[in-house]
């Protein structure tokens, strides 16, 4: 490649960077990032930047996007004045009588921010391309969680003991059986009537609980109320002589007959 | 094709098979096999063989290569299940159904299911029970020698131990609930138990709450346990 | 309590130890901690020791016991990446706004998002710090004590898993970048001023860093490492 190529190259590349400039302001993030674009076309080290050139560069490009009526961002025209401004006091031969950071200073200042956006990109970029966990090192495929075993102990004390009972004990719906419903609760009288009535019947030994009224057989509670009811009415019953009562063994059915009467 | 044309594709040493093989069962989320190994690896691997190495060089570590059906994989040695476990215990106050039955057991020993049902007004879940059983708490006393025979409940001594208590007779009476302010002083309404009497007959008449009405049902009450 | 009675309860022989400490660490996919291997581990263990070891035994093979901030964890060797494509995990792409102050973040922490703003010369959106905080690759970090007690972000553990780091130290050129004073928070020349003309406000605004205090903890990256 011979030098004059390269040349040509060289301004048909800045040509085509400054138009690039111009049509792709919004691919800039921001003046700084625009200015550290600019700062590279100088070819010299960061550090070594002639920050003036680079303010007139910039204020070029600034004038290039009015003369194409390219809206530019408030924060590129406020560096572009404050471009203005640095390069004047660049330029101008310090004034003694004027406070406040000198041209070199803010100049040097803003050097150090172009070098150190730059460097950070340098970072990003290098640590972008680092070997990445799911791209070049893996983590384990099957995992093995710890599976949490949780034992519940339960507590309780001796008041909460007390107090469940005394709960229980003072509770408001707490009846003794005999008050619970009156309409489970077959009497004896009831009882007593009823057997009056069929043990004329029973000649043959039969299961008391066959005594038992149809209705009150199946609903425990009345159950339990009428056999409890039935049986003292069967023993009332014996007592006067009306029946029999037997029993083969310990817990096997009671029977009851009619007793014939005697002497005759 | 000949073998020796093959093996100009030079697969790579032996060892550098073997931490393929490694890396790639490491990484698998699922067993892989022989034939998935060998089309992951370099031409002319031979994962059987790597596996083969790979296989004893973990044995006797914290993890194995074993198979699974076809295939293989990388798993924590038995010996070592316990690290992936973690006990947490919590504690947790005891349901309100079990304390009250918890209470019934240890005031009306022996006493059952159906009593307590009786007593509590409410029918007692066999969870409930199993709780207790589980805790300790109580355990299955002498059968009623009634109609049935059913199961009683007592408390154990593992509950005596936990409240504190020498014996189930040691836990305060009616009467000293009263006094301690953990009953009200009125009266269950119908309530036909001696609690106004003098003395210590509290105590008594707590163990015998299941006396008069209550033992005549049992024959009806097991069918229901 | 003596150090002889501590050992009466035996620590498993370090071998054990070790094989513990692999099936922990092949068991989970992040990191863990020593603190978390020590709880795992029977009464007296010491996984830090243990770790030397297992480190040692795994160099040059097809996975790795790695140092991922203050925890360990097994990663397979990054030169096997190519067999994984099966277990790749496209990650979303991230803007360059965003990878820019993910890097500045790292180089910077702890670093309020004015700084973040100030090197970059742009304002940082929502949108970005969002998506960082979302792939776990910062977090808020103590606020800082100056004027408006602005929060700062670091890296996180994840994000040094990620990028293979054993912690922020090891960031690639960090030495570098630091000695040519690039990780200074220089002020702007004036800036100590009380206040500049008010026809400078904007631009101070654009550049200038929050506040001059902010810089007084600079080197913090070294006591949060």
């Amino acid at each position: 490649m011979s030098d004059n190529n390269s040349i040509l190259e060289t301004s048909v590349a800045e040509r085509l960077a400054s138009e690039a400039l111009i049509v792709d302001v919004d691919g800039y993030e921001g003046p700084l990032d625009l200015l550290l674009t600019l700062s590279r076309t100088q070819k010299v080290d960061l550090r070594k930047i002639s920050v003036l050139q680079l303010a007139e560069q910039y204020l070029e490009f600034v004038e290039k996007a009015k003369e194409l009526r390219i809206e530019l961002a408030a924060d590129y025209l406020v560096m572009a004045a404050w471009l203005a401004f640095l390069k004047s006091r660049l330029l101008l031969p310090p004034d003694p009588k004027e406070e406040g950071p000198s041209g070199e200073e803010l100049a040097a200042h803003l050097a150090f921010q172009l070098e150190r956006l730059a460097a950070m990109r340098d970072a990003s970029a290098r640590l972008m391309g680092r070997d990445r966990l799911a791209r070049d090192f893996f983590a384990r495929g099957v995992t093995e969680d710890v599976t949490r075993i949780r034992k519940v102990t339960y507590t309780a004390n001796i008041l909460d003991l007390m107090q469940a009972y005394s709960r229980i004990r003072t509770k408001d719906e707490f009846r003794p059986l005999s008050f619970e419903s009156r309409d489970s609760i077959l009497t004896m009288e009831q009882a007593l009537d009823r057997m009056r009535g069929l043990i004329g019947f029973s000649g043959e030994w039969t299961d008391i609980m066959s005594y038992l009224p149809e209705d009150w057989a199946g609903d425990p509670k009345r159950r339990r109320s009428a056999t409890a009811s039935t049986f003292a009415a069967t023993l009332e019953l014996a007592k006067e002589g009306k029946l029999e009562i037997r029993q083969h063994e310990t817990f096997a059915p009671l029977q009851i007959r009619k007793r014939e009467p005697q002497g005759d | 094709m000949t073998e020796e044309n093959e093996s100009l594709f030079e697969a790579p040493p032996m060892g550098e098979q073997e931490r393929m093989v490694e890396a790639i069962l490491f990484a698998s989320a699922d067993p892989v096999t022989i034939r998935d190994l060998a089309g992951r690896m370099p031409h002319g691997s031979e994962p059987a063989e790597a596996l083969v190495h790979l296989r004893k060089r973990y044995e006797g570590r914290g993890v194995r290569v074993v198979k699974v059906g076809d295939a293989w994989a990388i798993r924590t040695a038995p010996d070592l299940g316990f690290l992936m476990q973690k006990e947490t215990v919590e504690t947790r106050k005891l349901s309100r159904a079990a304390i009250e039955t918890l209470a019934i057991v240890a005031y009306h020993q022996p006493v059952t299911r159906a009593e307590i049902e009786e007593i509590r007004g409410v029918s007692v879940s066999r969870g409930t029970i199993d709780q207790l059983l589980e805790l300790d708490w109580i355990k299955l006393g002498r059968r009623r020698m009634t109609p049935g025979r059913p199961v009683t409940f007592v408390v154990t001594e593992a509950f005596l131990d936990h409240f504190g208590l020498e014996s189930a007779r040691d836990l305060p009476g009616l009467k000293e609930l009263r006094q301690a302010g953990l009953l009200d002083n009125r009266p269950p309404p119908g309530s036909d138990l001696p609690e106004t009497e003098a003395g210590d007959d509290d105590q008594v008449d707590l163990f015998q709450a299941e006396s008069d009405d209550a033992y005549l049902e049992d024959d009806i009450i097991d069918d229901d346990m």
